[in-house]
C-alpha cells in the first residue's frame, strides 16, 4: 500500500501538457552557446501523464496529517486553524502576482500592506519600528542579534556573551553562536522559572545581552521579568524576545512594556498563517527606539509622495533577497484583521483557558511538570509511566497518532525527564479537548497494563505506515531515488 | 470552562503576569471585521499594486522570473494536507509531506548534478550564506571570494550574515565582457562562488573556477538558475562542492519576492555539514518503506550552539510545488522551456540590435537573460514603459549596479513570452528610446 | 473511526465568522412582516466554529475515493481524469461572477463561450444546431424528444410510440414515458447489436423515433446503423442518439452522418467536466438541420450588433432557469481547446485501445459477454464464478473497492447475467490498466479457493465503512438527522 | 499496446465502422492549445463580461442573488474528492459525499419544514417541473394552477415540460397587491403553486393556499427563497406537501445561471414519489454507522418506463457546497442574513420614497425584493445604470412580465449591499430619472 515514487511511475516518453508556443523558430543551442557547455543529456525528471501527476500526489495527501484534519497539540510550535480567507487574498492576482523589482510607485498596494503589519506588530509587542524581512523565526533571531551586536559596536561596548535559559529552543544558542557570540546557560529554578539571583550572578560587563521567550517554554510566566530587564539593562544589555509563545499574551502583556527591546513573531504560530509541512514561516523583527536606526534594509517607509524604499543609517544590511515571505505576512494582516484587538486579546485569553483546561483534565494521570497556572502550553512527564511497563513519551506520542490525533512535542524542554509538551490552541473546541483528555487517559491506563503497552511500544499500526525506523535512515542515507544504485 | 477551572474571569489565568507590566487598555487596533470586508480591503491593496500579467507584460528577471505555472501546480500544492501540515515530527502521520520532499531532493540533485541536497532553505540568498558557513567550517577558513556576478542582493545579504561570525566577504570585479575577474592571490580561501549564468545572464567558464578552488584547497560553489540546467551542463559535472540556487523560477509565483525557495546540494562528503532538513529513505515495522528526516544531529535543535546553522523551518510547501512543475513540466517540458528561453533571447537580442538600439558586444554568452545599454538609463527607461505596458527590465543602478554595466536594463526571457509581446516590447522600446 | 454528523459537533451558541456590517440599522422583523408569518425560532442550522467546520467536511474527504485518487472504470460512466486548467477557467470572476439577467451587452464573453462550444459539438456529432440548456443528459433527453414531439405535431404526424434497444439506460425509456410516448422495447441479438430484422417488423406509422446509443451499452457499434436510419426515416421517424458513448468515436464517426437527428452530449463524459459526486452535469442537445426551428430558446444568436438572445419561431419553450449549466460548459470548451481536433480524435482512439487491451488482459479469467472488437467499453459475465463458492459480480467489485480501485459498473445492462461493465477510458496508463488487471484476476482466482471466496464475500474490509446495509436504509428510512427522533 | 492486441492501427480498432458512416476527414477544429494559451484565450472572454463586483454593484435577484460567499465554501467545497467522485454508487468508498448530503437534506428538510427532501435537483425551475409531475402522478389528475407570481423563467420551463405528460398549466394572475388571484373553480387541480415569496418580492398568504388545497383534494407546492427562511414561518409549518427552492443563494456562485441547485422537500407521505436521489442512513457489516442512497426503486434506471421522472444526475457537488455555507453560517448567522436582507430592503424602500422615485403602495408585505416603478420603463433604466456602476436590477419586461408590473424595475438586496452601496444607487438613479 506505499505509494511509488515519482520516477517509478516515470515512463520514458510519456509527458504532460506542453507548453505555450511562443511562435519563435527554436534555435539550436550549440549556436549560442559553447558545446563544452551543454548537457548531452535531458535532466531525468520524471515522465508521467498529468493524470498520473495528479493521482499520485492526491495520494500522498492522503498519507498526510494536517491541521485541517484535526487537533494538533505540539507544544511550542502553536498549531492552531488557519482561518481560509487568507488563502483568499494569498489568491489575488495583484498580491500574488508582483514582481518584487517593479518600482515602488506600481507597488505601493504591498507597501502598505507592509507598513499596516508593521504596526500591528508594533502595537501588540510595544515597539518602536519593525522589519519584515526575516523569512522565519530563526532568522529573525539572527537579524535581531545582529542588530544588537551593531548596536554595541556603535557604543563601543566591548561584549561576548548572551544569556539563555536551558529550557531555550535550539535556535537560539545556534542563533548566537552564529552571530559570534558566545553562550551562557541560565538554569531554571525548581518552578520552572529563571532562578534570578543565579541570572545576576552570571551578568557582567561582557554580557551583550539575554534570549529569553515569556511565557517561556514550559509555559509559565517569567515573572521576574522586570528584574531581569533591570540587571541586563544596567550593563547595557539588551533583551531578545523570542516570539514563540507571543500567542498567550497577545493584548495582555507586552515585550516592549517587560523591558525587552528585541523581538521576533513567528507570523505561523501568532497569527496563523499556514505551517506548509514546514515552511514558509515569516519572521518579523520589531525593535525599540534605540535600534531603529540598525535595522535591515531596504524597507518602506512612508513620505509626502508615497512609500519608498530607504535603509536606515546604520543598517546591518540586507537579509532577505527582497522583503521577505511577503504572501505570507499578507495572510498575517488579513487574519489580524479579522480578529481585531479585541479578538486579538481572546485569542490569547482563550488559548491559556484551553491549556490550563486540558491539563487540569489529565493531571491525575500526567503529572505537570509544574504545578502553577501556565500560560498557552504545559509540560508533563511521563517519567512515573516508565516505571510500570518500560512506556515512554515516545510510545504516548505514538499512541495518540494511532486514535486520530497528532503527537504533542516530545523530549522537550530538555529539562524535564520524559517530556510531554501539550498546546492545544484556542482553535480546538471544549469537544476535541475533551476526545484528547480521553485519548491521553487511555493511554496512561493501557500503559499500566502489560498487554496493552506492549502493543502501544509497538506502535503506532493504524497510521499510515507503522513506527519508522530513524536509526536506519541515518546508517543507510537514502535521499534521493539515485541513491539506491550507489 | 473558566468554572471548571474554578475561576471567574481571565485574569485570575494571567494571576502570574506583574502588575507592572501587565497591559492594562485595549489595544490600539481597530475592531474586527467580517471576513468580506477583509477580503474587499485587501483587494483595495491589491488594486493599488501592478502584478505582471497582460497589461504589464514581464521582461524583468534579476533573481524572480515570469514563468507559466501549470494549474496543477497550484491546485494540487494548495491541498490542505500539505498547506496546513506542521514540520514532519512524527514520521507516521507525515509520509505525503516527507515523500513530496525525498522526491524534491532527487529532483533537484539530477539537477545539480549533487548527490545530497536538503530539503529547500529560505531563498537564494540564504542558500548562499549556508554555503559560507558550510565552506568556513568545513575548510576552517573564513576569506570567501564572491564573483561580482553574483545577485547583488544576495551579496548583501551575505555580508550581513558574514558580520557574525567574522567572515571576509571579497568580491570579485566583472570585467567588460561579463566575466568574473577572479583574484591572484589564493591563499587562505575558503570558497569561490559563481554565477552560472550569472546575475547578467552570463555564462561563466566553470572549468576555471574549478581549477582555481582545486588549487586554493577551497570549495567552488556554483550559484546556479534552475532553468538554465534544462540545456547547460550541471555544476556537479564541473566538479562543484556545493551548489545553490533560487527555486523560484520552478513554479513559484512572483509574490514580490517571497516567499520563494532556496536550492541547496553538496557533494556526498560534504553531507554531514549540510544545512537544513534532509529526508531519507527507510522501513517502517513491517518493513513497508518510509521515509523520515534524517541526520538530525546536525540540526540546531539537537547540536544547539554548536550546529554549524540556526535553520529551524524550511520552505516545504514551496518545495512541494517545485516538485509537482517539475514533474508537469518531466524531462521533455523541461527541455523546451530551456530551449524557448534561449530562442527568446536571441530573438530578441538580434530584434534589439537590428532595431539599432544596441550594439553586438564581445563577451561571454548568454542563455536568457542579458544587459543592454541604452541611450537613456535604465531606470529612466522602465518608467517610460510602464505606460505602454511593460515592466522592461531590471535597471543595474543604485545596489544593483555591477561594474561595466552601470545603468545598463537587465532584460530576461521565459518561456512564457511570445513573440508577439517581444515585437510590441521592441517597438515600445524604439518609441520611448527616439 | 466513524465521522459524527455536523449536527452533533454543533454547541449551542458557536458560530464561524460574522456576516458583513452593512451599515445599516437592523430592524425588527414584526415592524415590516406579519407576525403571523414569521418564525419563532431560529432555523436550527449547525453551531460549530470554523475551525471544527473545516475538520468535519476535510475529514469526509478522506472518506471519500474519487478520480483524482485512482482509476475508476465504471462502464458506461466515462470517469476519465478532469484536467485542472478547467479549474483555473471556472475560477475566473469574469465566468463566476456574471448575473444571469445581466443585459446581454454586458454578457458577449459568455455569449462567446456559448457559440464557441456549440460550434465544437456541432462540428463533432455532424449536426446544425445546438442548445446549451440542459442540466444534464437525462434533461436533455427529454428535451430532444419534445423536439421530436413538436417535429410530428407540426407535420401532422400521428405517432405514439419510440423504440429502446433492451440495452438502454433506464433514463430512456423514462424520458419517452415522460414525454408522453410508450415504449417499444427491440430486443438485441446473440451479437449485441440491434435485430435489424426485428427493428424493421416493429416499425411503423406509429413510430415516432428511435433511441439510441452507439457504441451501444454493450460496447460495441451498432454496423447496420445506416439501416436502422432508413427504416426509421422511411417512416418520418427521427433517430435520437444517447450521447453516453460518444467518448468513442469523437473524430471517427459522426452521429449526423449515421443518420441520427437528435444528439445529446454529457459533458462530464466526454469533454472531462468534473462530476462532482454526481453532478452538476450538462447535457447540450444537438439537431440536424430539420429541427432548428424547435430548439428550445432563449438560446444565442450571433447579428451584426453583437450576439442576442433569441427564440426560435417553433420552439419548445425554455427547459432551464437561465441557459443551462454555464460554468460546466465553460470548463468542456477549455477542455476542447487543450486537445483540439487532432487531440480529441486521439482521445477516442486511445479510450477504445485501452478498452481492448483491459479486456484482453483479463478474458481468460472475466470471459466478455461479446466476442466483437469492443469500442471504449466491455462487458464481461461473471456468472460462471458464481458456480464455485457463489461469488457474484457484486462481490467482485467490492473486493475491487479493498485493492484501491473504484468497481466496475455492476448488474448493467440487464441483458447479461452477472454482468460487470468496465471502460477503463483514455486517461488511464498501460501501468495502471496492468494493475487492474492484475487485481481483478487475483479476485477470480480468489473466487476459486473456498477460504478466499468467503473473505470476499463479506467485503469490503479496508474500506471508510464495511460492506451497507443496503436493505436496512430502505426499511428504516432515516434520511435527515431528525428522523431518528420521529 | 497496439502491438500486444496484435494490430497495425487503431483503424484496425474501428473496423466495425461501416465505411459510409466512418469520417474520412479531420474534424475542422482549431488545433490543440497548451493550457496557458487557453487560459488567455478564456480570460478574453472572461473580460468581456461584467461580473458583479465593486464596479458593478449588483442589485438585481430575480431567482439568482449575491450573496457572500464564505471562503471555507469554495475551499473545502473545491476539495477533489467532493469534485471528482462519481455518484456514490459503491458506498463503502463513497462516505464523503454521502454523509454530505445526509446532512444537506437535513438542512433543507429544517429549512422547508417538510420530513424528506431529496439530494438535490438541477434547479429551482427544474423542482417546479418535478413537483408537477409528482402531483399529477400522486393525486391522478392534469390540472395544475401556479401563481403568477412564480419565477416567469420557471413557469415557462414548467409549460415546456408539461407538453410531454399532456399536464394543462393554468396561471393564476397577480392583483395590483401582488398577490395571487386564485381560481374559483377548483374542480380537478392536481396542485396549486405558490411563491413565498413570490418573483416580485411579496409574501402570500400560505393559510389562505392550504385552504384552497384542502378543498380541492389538491397538493399544496411552496416555491420559497431558503433566504426568506431565516425569519419567515416554514412551508412545512403551512402544512405545505411539497417546498421548492432554488437554492443558489446557499452559497452558490452566481455563474451565468448555472450550476444551480434546485432543493425539493416532501412530506413523509410522499416519500416513496419523490424525484431524485435519497441518502439514508444505515449500518454496515461492522455496525458502524454508514450512509446509502436508497428508496432506489423509485429511481429511471430501475423503474425504467414506469419511473416518474428520468432524473438521473443531481447537484452533489452544489449540495455539499450549500451545506458548508450553511454550517458557516449556522444557525445565528442565517438569521443575520435575513435581518440584513430585511433592514437593507426596508431602507433602500424608504430611501427611495423619501427621494420621490416611486409611492407607497397598499400591497403585500415584502422581505428582500421589490418591484419599483420608476419614470422610465426598467430596461431603460438598468441601461442607463450601467455606466454610473451598478446592475440596477432585473427589468419586469418581456418574457418576465407580470400583470399589474410590467415594465417596473425589480430590485434585490443581500446582506452583501452595504449602506454606502445603497446610498450610492439611490444618488445614480436619481441622476437617471430625473
Amino acid at each position: 500500500d506505499s505509494e511509488p515514487t515519482i520516477f517509478e511511475i516515470s515512463v520514458s516518453g510519456r509527458r504532460c501538457g506542453a507548453i505555450r508556443d511562443s511562435g519563435i523558430e527554436s534555435v539550436d543551442a550549440s549556436d549560442h552557446l559553447p558545446l563544452a557547455y551543454l548537457r548531452s543529456e535531458p535532466v531525468a525528471l520524471p515522465e508521467v501523464s498529468e493524470r498520473d501527476l495528479v493521482g499520485h500526489f492526491t495520494r500522498l495527501t492522503h498519507r498526510q496529517y494536517s491541521v485541517d484534519l484535526g487537533a494538533y497539540p505540539l507544544g511550542s510550535c502553536t498549531m492552531k486553524y488557519n482561518p481560509k480567507l487568507a488563502d483568499t487574498v494569498a489568491g489575488m492576482s495583484g498580491i500574488s502576482g508582483v514582481h518584487p523589482h517593479l518600482p515602488s510607485s506600481h507597488s505601493q498596494g504591498w507597501l502598505e500592506i507592509a507598513l499596516e503589519i508593521e504596526s500591528y506588530l508594533k502595537e501588540i509587542t510595544g515597539m518602536a519600528g519593525a522589519t519584515l524581512s526575516p523569512a522565519a523565526g530563526a532568522q529573525g533571531e539572527l537579524t535581531g542579534l545582529l542588530m544588537m551586536k551593531a548596536y554595541h559596536l556603535d557604543r563601543g561596548n566591548h561584549k561576548t556573551k548572551i544569556l539563555i535559559p536551558d529550557s531555550a529552543h535550539g535556535t537560539n544558542p545556534a542563533s548566537v553562536s552564529l552571530a559570534g557570540y558566545s553562550v551562557v546557560t541560565v538554569p531554571s529554578n525548581e518552578k520552572g522559572l529563571v532562578d534570578l539571583e543565579l541570572l545576576k550572578s552570571l551578568v557582567g560587563d561582557d554580557v551583550a545581552g539575554i534570549m529569553l521567550t515569556n511565557p517561556n517554554t514550559v509555559g509559565l510566566f517569567e515573572e521576574d521579568i522586570a528584574e531581569i530587564a533591570k540587571a541586563i539593562h544596567d550593563v547595557d544589555g539588551l533583551l531578545y524576545y523570542d516570539g514563540a509563545n507571543l500567542n498567550a499574551i497577545v493584548g495582555i502583556a507586552r515585550p516592549g512594556d517587560m523591558g525587552f527591546d528585541i523581538v521576533h513573531s513567528n507570523l505561523h504560530k501568532t497569527f496563523a498563517t499556514p505551517h506548509g509541512g514546514g515552511g514558509p514561516g515569516s519572521g518579523p523583527v520589531a525593535v525599540a527606539e534605540k535600534l531603529l536606526d540598525f535595522l535591515p534594509g531596504p524597507y518602506p517607509v512612508r513620505g509626502h509622495d508615497g512609500i519608498k524604499w530607504t535603509t536606515p543609517s546604520k543598517s546591518i544590511g540586507r537579509v532577505h533577497s527582497f522583503y521577505g515571505n511577503a504572501v505570507v505576512y499578507a495572510r498575517a494582516l488579513a487574519f489580524m484583521k479579522a480578529l481585531g484587538g479585541e479578538g486579538l486579546r481572546q485569542m490569547s485569553q482563550i488559548a491559556v483557558l484551553n491549556a490550563n483546561y486540558l491539563k487540569a483534565m489529565i493531571s491525575s494521570y500526567y503529572p505537570p511538570a509544574y504545578e502553577a497556572t501556565c500560560m498557552h502550553e504545559f509540560v508533563v512527564s511521563t517519567a512515573a509511566l516508565k516505571k510500570s511497563f518500560g512506556i515512554r513519551a515516545l510510545d504516548i506520542a505514538k499512541g495518540l497518532l494511532d486514535k486520530g490525533f497528532h503527537a504533542p512535542t516530545v523530549y522537550f524542554p530538555l529539562i524535564v525527564d520524559e517530556a510531554l509538551m501539550i498546546e492545544p490552541t484556542e482553535t480546538e473546541s471544549r469537544q476535541t479537548l475533551d476526545a484528547m483528555a480521553e485519548a491521553l487517559i487511555e493511554l496512561a491506563k493501557d500503559a499500566l497494563d502489560e498487554d496493552a503497552a506492549s502493543k502501544m511500544a509497538g506502535g503506532p499500526r493504524r497510521t499510515p505506515v507503522t513506527r519508522v525506523d530513524e536509526a536506519r535512515a541515518a546508517r543507510t542515507l537514502i535521499t534521493t531515488v539515485d541513491a539506491h544504485s550507489k | 470552562m473558566l468554572t471548571f477551572l474554578g475561576l471567574d474571569s481571565f485574569d485570575q489565568l494571567y494571576a502570574s503576569i506583574p502588575d507592572a507590566v501587565a497591559l492594562r487598555r485595549d489595544l490600539q487596533l481597530p475592531k474586527a471585521l467580517s471576513e468580506f470586508e477583509v477580503i474587499d480591503v485587501m483587494a483595495d491593496y491589491a488594486a493599488m499594486n501592478h502584478p505582471s500579467n497582460r497589461d504589464l507584460v514581464c521582461f524583468a528577471g534579476g533573481g524572480s522570473y515570469d514563468h507559466d505555472i501549470a494549474s496543477v501546480t497550484s491546485s494540487i500544492g494548495s491541498r490542505s494536507e500539505f498547506v496546513t501540515a506542521y514540520t514532519p515530527y512524527q514520521p507516521e502521520v507525515a509520509q505525503g509531506v516527507l515523500q513530496g520532499l525525498f522526491e524534491f531532493q532527487s529532483m533537484v540533485s539530477r539537477i545539480s548534478g549533487l548527490g545530497i541536497s536538503n530539503a529547500s532553505l529560505y531563498d537564494g540568498a540564504s542558500a548562499l550564506v549556508e554555503a559560507i558557513n558550510l565552506g568556513c567550517v568545513k575548510t576552517k577558513r573564513s576569506r570567501v571570494v564572491i564573483s561580482g556576478g553574483i545577485n547583488p542582493n544576495w551579496r548583501e545579504v551575505a555580508e550581513t550574515f558574514a558580520k557574525g561570525p567574522g567572515h571576509e566577504i571579497e568580491i570579485a570585479p566583472i570585467g567588460p565582457d561579463g566575466a568574473t575577474i577572479w583574484p591572484t592571490n589564493l591563499d587562505g580561501v575558503a570558497l569561490f562562488v559563481v554565477g552560472y549564468p550569472n546575475f547578467l545572464g552570463f555564462v561563466e567558464d566553470l572549468e576555471a573556477v574549478r581549477g582555481l578552488a582545486s588549487s586554493a584547497g577551497a570549495l567552488m560553489v556554483v550559484a546556479y538558475d534552475p532553468i538554465a540546467i534544462s540545456l547547460l551542463r550541471s555544476p556537479g559535472s564541473y566538479g562543484a562542492d556545493i551548489a545553490i540556487a533560487e527555486g523560484q523560477p520552478l513554479g513559484i509565483p512572483l509574490s514580490f519576492g517571497g516567499p520563494y525557495l532556496g536550492l541547496f546540494s553538496v557533494s556526498n562528503e560534504l553531507v554531514r555539514f549540510l544545512p537544513g532538513r534532509l529526508v531519507g529513505e527507510t522501513l517502517d515495522m513491517n518493513g513497508k518503506r518510509a521515509y523520515v528526516t534524517t541526520l538530525r544531529a546536525r540540526e540546531q535543535d539537537i547540536r544547539r550552539e554548536k550546529a554549524s546553522s540556526n535553520v529551524c523551518t524550511n520552505q516545504t510547501l514551496m518545495a512541494i510545488w517545485a516538485a509537482i512543475q517539475l514533474t508537469w513540466l518531466g524531462k521533455s517540458g523541461f527541455l523546451d522551456v530551456g530551449r524557448s528561453c534561449l530562442s527568446s533571447r536571441v530573438y530578441l537580442e538580434r530584434r534589439l540590435v537590428s532595431e539599432g538600439l544596441t550594439t553586438i558586444e564581445t563577451r561571454l554568452p548568454s542563455f536568457r537573460e542579458f544587459p543592454v545599454r541604452l541611450k537613456k538609463r535604465a531606470s529612466t527607461v522602465i518608467d517610460e514603459m510602464h505606460p505602454l505596458g511593460f515592466l522592461a527590465g531590471v535597471a543595474l543602478e543604485g545596489s544593483l549596479a555591477i561594474d561595466n554595466f552601470e545603468g545598463d536594463l537587465l532584460i530576461a526571457l521565459t518561456e512564457k513570452r511570445t513573440r508577439t509581446e517581444i515585437d510590441r516590447y521592441v517597438g515600445a522600446l524604439v518609441e520611448v528610446i527616439r
